[in-house]
């Protein structure tokens, strides 16, 4: 029905991850084709890196972070999120299982070495912010990049980190190996709630201003597919999830795969909206952890767009 | 190559023809490794008219060398300039062939490219100048030896393959630094008949440096006589009166060419004792 | 002749099934309890055979194949005439070359890692990017393997070249290119390897298909049997292009006098 | 000489100033409605030159540079030590050097930044498996070189030596050595380079410290002006090693005839 | 250097001294780069006693630097053997010293340690080898150039560092490829006493290639005369019997040394001749 630009170009991390399984499915279920779209998805090496290839231009849409949104208004770049795709950040902090009786809560990582995916990184920022807020000054923790996969497992397994803040897939790894203890799980609505109060967006969809303002036939195409995957995995059983996956993505493991699968499902947002409580709750976390971040100057309404959500053609 | 006009310097010489290279007050110091100085030549001046076969002999390590360098544009004299027909010498000398002491083939072409490309370097389209160097192969006696590369040569046989890449271009000035040195002695003479034959077309003026006084007498019009280095100076200069055309091997035969034989060598060998002591010192 | 080379392809061989060996041991029979080489972190060489039998008999492998190798050699052309150009360029003039010099090796010290996104806001994401970063890595090998070769030139084969009227042009031609050339095949011989670096490194960072792209994407699943399939692939590819290189070097520096070394 | 080089700062100077400027109007004059350098992907100039005074005035980069000085410097005499000894090793035996041939070129093409968890895996966090990150890249450049520059030697000098009733460790310090000591240097000056981009990516993949991982966390948070200032430290740095790498050959090629190239 | 033990050939031959250097049916084909093959030297058989100082004359290219290299060991006869001191060689002869007719110094050593990292090679400790490094350089004239590396020297004082380099080990066998071809006469003549007074010490057995006649003959007990290449022989083997000890000048004023030269002389023409005109055809 006329859409502006029919193909386009979609940014994600690394996307076997469970983080972008809305957009795993959403390509596989057909749901972008029944729209109307053709939709390339570009694999980065993270998720700064696809924004930074959306300012660039190379890419239309980015399925990444929400906390982008805000920095980008900081920094000037008008970006601003459609639908929300995972409503708990997902990051898990766990100790390793021989220092579980030593450091019983976030209040005793103090001198630990807390292994993150990358410095700078979500993981990195919700540790930092943990321990804000057990009173601990993060810099008295030492964190370590140790990559996402296998180094991750890598570093916990040969005792070279004391905790972890991580992602799916490596936790639910790391928890079949019997490696760690979890601390905080933000992959639950228990665990989420604790820490913020409210929900705390992370995977969204996230386009250019110009780009919506420009082409809102075709963004309202790419939120009514994604809001249509997002209801198809309200309802979806697992193994349902695991067989419209690619192969390759189950961790050349079935079991452990719905066992991540099945940790993670809470995360994924049931109708793709963002309330300003969990705007606020991702604000307070960004300042917290970066001093040069000025919240005054933030305006959460521009962070996110909620009419197209609202004219979904799937409720 | 155009005819040089400069007014304040006639271009006939009294002695009936132009200077082809004059060497003024030309000094060479070497700095050694940014230290010591080493004085190789003191302050010499000597001139090469147009069509002169002029030879240079002089002990082992007295300068010879050093000056044809000096001559080719190669190497900057510390002191005085060089004139090459009468235009003061900045950069290389365009209008000279020069065969080196050392090999100096292209080791990447074969013998008979290595010639060709002389005149190729000039314009000749490549197979006219095929032909031609496969001509001079043949008068230097390698017309056999065509495909081979430097390293698949001997030490004679490259030397006579650098002498056809000299020849070929017919400069007007010749420098050569004992072209002769690895030939046997006939095969010496056959090159230096060559050699004779060419210049006598369109006299050349020509700079030989040799050990061989025979060869020196035979060949030149003038023999100049080096003393030992350091500070090695022209100490002689010997206007060879022999009648022309020669022929290499049968002018040795000559009376005259005793008589100057011994008055040269006589200069000669009490310049080596001297070197030798020096250096033994 | 013969013979010879057929005692070296069996050497060859044996060096290749003695590797296969120790990672089949390591990596299936634990020593004192543990592995040498963990199967989660190496997989075995049984299942990396049999993946990267899956791949090309699926046909999936072709088309990543075909991008990475339009990419790798790319790169490798660009990069090494860029070296070659630059590097005559500076050997010939030494003010630049001076001028130049610290920039040059700063530029060199950059990660590539870091460049990418910039590369991919220049050329965007096609392979163009990818290009550029295995440009960056020949482009430096070769640049000083060349500036250094034509310096190396022997002083008296030049200036009897000279000496024999030889334009700067000809002086090229003639005597530094050939006389650079061994200089530059050795540097190729590198840059081969790192092309192929530089292109998979651009397409793990980000783009949508090629060998990079398979890495990346098993990698981030624990895959690792998928990592060295592509690993494996990899290498055997540089194998070829290598080979075309000596090729090129053998014909081109048939004058070389053989066996200097170990002759008896 | 003291007016020549000074002239050659200046030139140098100027061309900083010319690239500052460039990079300044780039990054802050529209040309034509759009930037040409916008500042989220190359940050300004003066902003830059600010955050390295802040850097070093905080003192909070010295431990970084510290421990990022320290992997470079490891990796770099490692693996040249290591591509000097195989490379000459190789040389020395044909045989050897054709079984392994392959391999070593294989080995060559695997990307590090895939080869960095197992590095991690074998050698863990700290310092070494960044080492081995930058090892892995000089190594081979250097060993081509030296491998290249063995093969070299001129016959007839080495024929002289071996006349001379030299062993094979003599020949080695005599002739090999020296003779391949301008190839060497060549491969150093590329190879300096790239210790620090090994060391720089290891840290970047996977570190507490470093060069590398400062401008990880930049990037993390897109402070772009983080990034350029690392990498300006990076490669300001990277000018020293290679000065005093250029020391080192100064005094060991005294014997070169000077000025073969351009010489008038 | 241990004393030979080989029960089938007696250590004395009915001549006096035992065999230094035995070359039997010596053949050296060149393979041009894995094509044509080139036959320079045909199966050649000849013998250098000890003490013996042969020389070795031939017009250029005949083959005289490949006869040396297959004695030295460095190339392996494509037929026949090598024998040295009785024993059969395999790779390289290691009781030789070898002066080779190309510049062969290494140049990131000065002059000096040039000369004495022959003796440095054997043991002997570094003061004691430029000690008489030192002492060598004096002896071939060149007392101060010992700080000087190989392009800083001329190609006469090159290749006398080159002597020294070799004499100063005092090998059994020595192997000198136009030894004197850049000297001017009388260095030669001196160079060639050095090397007389030398060889009269110890006797060692010398093969001497010169392209100079005299020299050949005022030096050796015997001169071979090789015909042209390709497929070059000995062609005449002329044993000199002029008295010793000599002086390398004086004895070019006996008569006898005339009439040896002359009859050798005649022989080397005619082959000479043949050299040139196969080259040219
Ligand atoms: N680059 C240099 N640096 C220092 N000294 C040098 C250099 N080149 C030549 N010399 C010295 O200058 C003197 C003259 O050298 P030159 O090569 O001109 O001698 P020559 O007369 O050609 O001797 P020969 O007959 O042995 O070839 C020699 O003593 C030599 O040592
Ligand atoms: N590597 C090689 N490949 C092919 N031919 C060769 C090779 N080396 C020498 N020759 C040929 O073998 C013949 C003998 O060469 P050699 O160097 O022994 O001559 P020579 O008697 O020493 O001559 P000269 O007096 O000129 O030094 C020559 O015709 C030469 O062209
Ligand atoms: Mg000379
Ligand atoms: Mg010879």
């Amino acid at each position: 029905q006329g859409l502006e630009k029919p193909s386009i170009t979609l940014g994600g991390g690394e996307k076997p991850l469970l983080y972008y399984l809305p957009l795993t499915l959403a390509e596989r279920l057909g749901h972008f084709k029944e729209q109307g779209l053709t939709v390339e998805v570009q694999d980065f090496g993270g998720g700064a890196k696809s924004l930074q290839a959306l300012v660039g231009g190379s890419v239309d849409a980015v399925t990444g972070a929400y906390e982008h949104t805000i920095r980008m208004q900081a920094k000037g770049q008008d970006v601003r999120a459609v639908i929300d795709l995972g409503r708990y950040p997902g990051v898990v902090l766990a100790v390793r299982k021989d220092k579980a009786d030593a450091i019983k809560s976030v209040a005793d990582l103090k001198g630990a070495k807390i292994g993150v995916t990358a410095p700078g990184s979500s993981t990195f920022i919700l540790a930092q912010y943990l321990m804000t807020k057990a009173g601990l000054d993060p810099k008295s923790a030492s964190f370590i990049g140790v990559g996402g996969g296998a180094s991750a497992v890598a570093a916990m397994q040969k005792g070279e980190i004391d905790a972890i803040s991580h992602l799916e897939p490596v936790i639910t790894k790391l928890e079949s190996l019997d490696a760690i203890k979890v601390l905080v799980d933000t992959r639950t609505t228990k665990g989420t709630m604790d820490t913020f109060g409210a929900s705390n967006p992370a995977a969204v969809l996230y386009l250019k201003k110009e780009f919506i303002d420009a082409n809102p036939k075709t963004v309202q195409a790419l939120v009514n597919a994604f809001a249509k995957t997002l209801k198809w995995l309200q309802s979806a059983t697992p193994e349902q999830v695991a067989d419209a996956v690619p192969e390759p993505y189950w961790l050349g493991d079935k079991a452990l795969y719905l066992k991540a699968l099945a940790a993670s499902r809470d995360t994924y947002s049931p109708d793709g909206t963002i309330d300003p409580a969990s705007m606020k709750s991702m604000l307070d976390l960004l300042t917290a952890t970066d001093p040069q971040l000025d919240a005054g100057s933030i305006d959460l309404a521009k962070t996110f767009d909620g009419s197209f959500l609202k004219n979904a053609s799937v409720k | 190559m155009a005819a040089r006009r400069e007014p304040s310097r006639p271009s006939a010489e009294p002695e009936s023809a132009a200077t082809a290279v004059r060497l003024d007050g030309v000094k060479v110091s070497f700095v050694i490794r940014g230290a010591a100085v080493f004085d190789a030549v003191a302050p010499t001046s000597f001139e090469v008219r147009e069509g002169e076969f002029v030879s240079i002999v002089g002990p082992t390590g007295c300068g010879k060398s050093t000056l044809l360098n000096v001559t080719a544009g190669l190497l900057k004299p510390s002191a005085g300039h060089v004139e090459i027909f009468g235009e003061r010498l900045a950069g290389l000398n365009r209008k000279s062939g020069y065969l080196f002491q050392q090999d100096a083939l292209m080791p990447w072409k074969t013998a008979l490219d290595n010639v060709a490309i002389a005149l190729e370097v000039h314009g000749t389209p490549r197979k006219e100048a095929l032909e031609a160097a496969r001509g001079w192969m043949g008068r230097v006696g390698l017309a056999r030896f065509c495909e081979r590369y430097a390293h698949e040569l001997s030490g004679g046989q490259r030397k006579r393959v650098g002498l056809a890449q000299v020849l070929i271009r017919r400069p007007r000035i010749l420098l050569m630094d004992e072209p002769f040195g690895p030939l046997d002695a006939q095969t010496r003479q056959i090159m230096g008949n060559l050699l004779l034959g060419l210049w006598a077309e369109d006299r050349k003026a020509v700079m030989f440096v040799t050990h061989d006084l025979e060869e020196a007498i035979a060949l030149s019009d003038r023999v100049v006589i080096m003393s030992a280095g350091p500070d090695a100076r022209v100490i002689g200069d010997h206007p060879i009166d022999l009648a022309r055309p020669r022929d290499a091997a049968e002018i040795r035969l000559d009376p005259k060419f005793h008589a100057l034989h011994k008055r040269i060598w006589d200069q000669l060998r009490e310049e080596v004792a001297k070197t030798y002591e020096e250096g033994a010192r | 002749m013969r013979a010879a080379s057929l005692k070296l392809l069996a050497l060859q061989v044996l060096v290749a099934v003695v590797a296969i060996g120790i990672w089949h041991v390591g990596s299936s029979v634990p020593i004192a309890g543990k592995y040498f080489l963990p199967e989660f972190f190496f997989s075995t060489p049984l299942d990396v055979f049999q993946r990267v039998v899956k791949l090309f008999v699926s046909g999936e492998i072709w088309r990543h194949l075909w991008i990475t190798l339009t990419e790798t050699l790319l790169a490798f052309v660009i990069g090494s005439a860029g070296g070659v150009a630059i590097g005559f360029w500076f050997a010939r003039q030494p003010l630049i070359a001076a001028v130049f010099d610290p920039y040059v090796k700063m530029v060199n010290a950059l990660p590539r890692v870091v460049l990418a996104p910039i590369f991919m806001l220049w050329l965007g994401l096609g392979i163009w990017s990818k290009v550029a970063l295995g440009v960056t890595l020949v482009f430096f090998v070769v640049f000083f393997n060349v500036y250094q070769g034509v310096k190396e030139v022997s002083p008296v084969v030049l200036s009897n070249a000279r000496m024999m009227g030889m334009t700067e042009r000809q002086l090229f031609r003639h005597v530094y290119w050939p006389s650079a050339l061994s200089w530059m095949f050795s540097s190729l011989h590198t840059s081969v390897g790192f092309a192929l670096v530089g292109a998979v490194v651009g397409e793990y960072l980000g783009s949508a298909a090629g060998l990079g792209y398979l890495i990346h994407e098993a990698e981030g699943v624990f895959d690792v049997t998928g990592v060295f399939a592509g690993m494996f692939i990899l290498s055997a590819f540089v194998l070829v292009i290598d080979w075309l290189v000596t090729l090129v070097e053998r014909r081109l520096l048939v004058w070389r006098p053989q066996a200097a070394v170990g002759q008896t």
